[in-house]
């Protein structure tokens, strides 16, 4: 059964300098509160995965927490660059970022072989492109039926996998609905796992489109209420859009990242995820 | 000309570059279509081509929308329009391994950072050197596959010396490679990219070398304005033609769907 | 788009003899009246495909209808063996059957690698069995990043698959819910595919746990009410277990077994299939 | 003793062997336990567990439902109650892909028609030819895996010289192999069989040889009629016990689970 603990002691317990962590979301339910506590603790050398490191990851990397990127599209969606993720790759800034850089389909396949127990997955994938030459996580495997060529790519396995989701029972059953992304692959493959949601509640009813984590897969659940601001929790509030603009003004140079990093992560209490997500938000 | 110019009419309607570019792209698809649609322009040429001519395109995202119809333009590839209005929604990794990998889709609308003569798509570095860019860009995503799989390829992007290069800096999704044929060797199944839609005119691959060639140029713009938005030496199809300027329904449906909140 | 057509012409026009033929549903939705319109139609030499020919495979196989049988588990759920299949095996009555057989495992993964395009799957399956040294489409491969060695099986593309659902709209769009087995990937997998329905409606409204299959993806739908008794759709009706019970007395001899072959499916009309099924039923 | 035979009591209540077998199973449950569970004398003794002391148990089916509550017992693996009373209801390839061959599992309960001395089971063919068996049995289904795939594997069989043999016809699911240190070489990662609990008693693997010894016989039961059921020199722990008699309250509750349609 999922422990349900308070988003600090989460991240403080599941969370450890060096871990491979995964935040997932793809564009909706994204674990913003989860980030910005990883943050606020300090925490150093992580290898970040994540399919879109969007803002989520903007902010971590520009904090230094990360000294590997593994990932398939670094953008601000809609908006243009992660100003952060491209100074710490052009300039070292804060730190020096090594990236692994694979396409949606390949991550997308780590994940479901990292969930699936098996050490790789195959796929039609890279084909021609210059990513095998750069990225050594991308092999060739033969067919031993047809002898047709495809692509393999290995298991993702992280230390600790956060997701939000709208809602945990009492027993740390979780579900989620709207686009569920690869949060349920990225949580079955990780060695740890820690959940945000918008409430818990007494009784999961049945949503259409919804999907459940029985609470003995999850390692631990956080009431976060707008954790995934300025992304959106379906059912409960709409992406921030404004906030995705706003933020480019914020990553652009260092100073402003860093004043935003004092003001609006530093200087909040450790203790509540939800509010300090709320003081944070412009 | 730039996006913000007006281009010159006579008696069709005022409309930009940028307008003419979304509504070419839009006629491309036809009804009935499965189209894989990245965001930004070709997300807005294909929802206005299910407002105008092909309300049953099926517009599937890769955030795992199958059938979205969203009444306004998303902000992402996520945005909760889609889920919404979508006959079903699945799982990220369903999407590439049920529905891009094995060939269902018809049509992949991409953009591009920089495209070459062979049409190959580059959305990852710009300069030579990977590890040390001269300007890092947003990566793959799903473009390699989608490139890959989809039975054609539609790119649409605007036209620049910068972005219409002899040779991409980096091959992030294959277009025609090195020439006709290489996709062939590859194993690859879709035909690669057929269209490519800018705000000057559309290029389509020689069908002997499939090097990229004006086939079409936009209202008002001349043949030697492309090429000086061309990077390499662009060849013109002897069949050049015109567009068709917008109709009044066209642009009428392109700025409501772009007011829309 | 799916066409919409009677079950009769649908059978006649997707399944043809020769064919490699999968009806999907596990103990749930099983296209039971899909199985008797193919017996009706007097298809010969089919490869039969599915995970558990329960009865729906033993009237089709004691009908002569089968040269090949794919399977991973064939047996009378909750009663016993099937008299038709054990006779066929043991005795090549009425034909000789042959026989591919997998773990349920390999026949998931294989419908899997067929909905996904890819020539094979991987598995962790069936190290240290026998079903290797009698089933050729089970081999080995080495994973490229840990030399580790797994099974790897072929797709399965049939060239038709036959599934049963709660419902279609006009456009074919497919819902259903409940056990939902292996029937999108048997769909995605074949050529061709029918989808059997209770009902077709107006307008198919969200379920909780509920799956579309879009109707440009799917051949044909037919309606045919009541056409997966004795099995069941939860939400119309509920599984028949005393038909379960009642077929062991007719499947257990083959005079029995062929009086109810003139009986109940070739005396029927072969026009309404559901119909023909309430027919069929004791 | 058969089946319908009743067991020699004194002051326990009356009760049969098939009886004792369901409740021995049901007691090797813990609560909490995430259980793989099989048809037949499995999910009887899973649900048992459930109803008396392990209420928490984790019922896990392989039609696609995890963590099923069914107030009476299923008629078959997919029967419509474990979808109802389901925390999550799943997918076929997804049961096995992501919850059964990673390792989530802590008991797969699996049935046999024929065990070996070394817990393999055989539920393919009887006879030395698979390709004109004497009888043809259903085949593998799920068993394959779950004998493989979770931490432990308890077997529930009616125990004869029938079905106890030395050595399977055909391994459809792999126990010990030929003895211990045969899983570890073929990287298997569960313990495989560690409990086969029959309607004369409880074997176990030897911790030495993985030959399973009689280590426990049910009240009424004789070691010599266990020998004699058994087609190996059956071997007898030095620790062997007996098992407790049914309580009432477990009979109650087993009677009433059978009961209840």
């Amino acid at each position: 059964m999922a422990e349900i603990l308070a988003l600090s002691d989460a991240v403080a317990r599941l969370v450890r300098d060096g871990d491979t962590v995964a935040l997932e979301g793809f564009t909706h339910l994204i674990p913003h509160a989860a980030g910005q506590e990883i943050i606020r603790q300090r925490r150093r050398d992580l290898t970040l995965v994540r399919m879109t490191p969007d803002i989520v990851y903007d902010q971590l990397i520009g904090a230094g927490c990360a000294r590997k990127l593994v990932f398939s599209w670094g953008g601000n969606p809609g908006v243009g660059s992660l100003h952060r993720f491209r100074d710490a790759v052009q300039n070292s800034w804060p730190v020096p970022l090594e990236i692994e850089e694979h396409s949606h389909a390949g991550m997308a396949n780590r994940y479901v072989a990292g969930a699936s127990g098996l050490p790789f997955a195959v796929l039609r994938g890279y084909t021609g492109t210059d990513l095998p030459e750069h990225t050594d996580t991308i092999k060739q495997i033969t067919c031993p039926f047809t002898g047709e060529r495809l692509a393999a790519v290995p298991a993702l396995n992280p230390d600790v996998a956060i997701i939000h989701a709208q809602r945990a029972d009492r027993a740390g059953n979780v579900q989620l609905w709207g686009l569920v992304g690869v949060q349920k692959e990225a949580v079955l493959a990780a060695r740890r796992s820690l959940v945000t949601v918008e409430e818990i509640v007494d009784e999961l009813t049945p949503v259409p489109g919804g999907m459940v984590l029985p609470g003995w897969a999850v390692t631990a659940v956080a009431e976060v209420p707008r954790g995934a601001h300025p992304s959106y929790a379906q059912g409960y509030y709409e992406r921030d859009n404004e906030y995705y603009e706003y933020w480019d003004s914020i990553g652009r140079e260092r100073d402003s990242f860093e004043q935003w990093l004092d003001e609006k992560v530093f200087s909040v209490a450790e203790t509540a995820g939800g509010s300090a997500v709320k003081e944070a938000a412009k | 000309m730039t996006t913000g110019t007006k281009a010159p009419t006579r008696t069709e309607p005022a409309f930009t570059a940028d307008e003419m570019m979304s509504i070419a792209a839009a006629r491309a698809l036809s009804a009935g279509q499965r189209c894989f649609v990245g965001i930004g322009l070709p997300s807005t040429a294909a929802n206005l081509a299910r407002r105008t001519h092909a309300p049953d395109l099926v517009l599937i995202y890769e955030s795992g929308t199958l059938g979205s119809k969203p009444g306004r333009l998303p902000a992402s590839i996520g945005d909760g329009i889609l889920a919404e209005t979508a006959d079903a929604v699945i799982s990220v990794p369903e999407v590439f391994n049920y529905w891009l990998q094995p060939g269902r889709i018809d049509v992949g609308f991409l953009g591009a950072a920089q495209l070459d003569k062979f049409a190959n798509i580059n959305t990852t570095v710009i300069g030579s050197d990977y590890t040390r860019p001269k300007v890092r860009l947003p990566g793959a995503g799903g473009a390699p596959e989608i490139a890959a799989s989809c039975r054609e390829v539609y790119v649409v992007v605007r036209q620049s010396r910068r972005s219409f290069v002899e040779r991409v800096d980096f091959v992030t999704s294959f277009g025609h490679g090195r020439g006709k044929g290489d996709r062939e060797q590859l194993g690859l199944r879709g035909a690669g990219p057929t269209l490519v839609i800018t705000d000057l005119g559309v290029l389509r691959p020689d069908p002997d070398t499939a090097e990229l060639v004006l086939t079409q140029v936009h209202p008002g713009v001349e043949v030697e304005q492309v090429r000086a938005a061309t990077g390499w030496d662009l060849q013109v199809s002897p069949e050049l033609t015109r567009t068709l300027a917008p109709t009044e329904t066209e642009l009428q449906a392109l700025r409501e769907l772009k007011a829309a909140k």
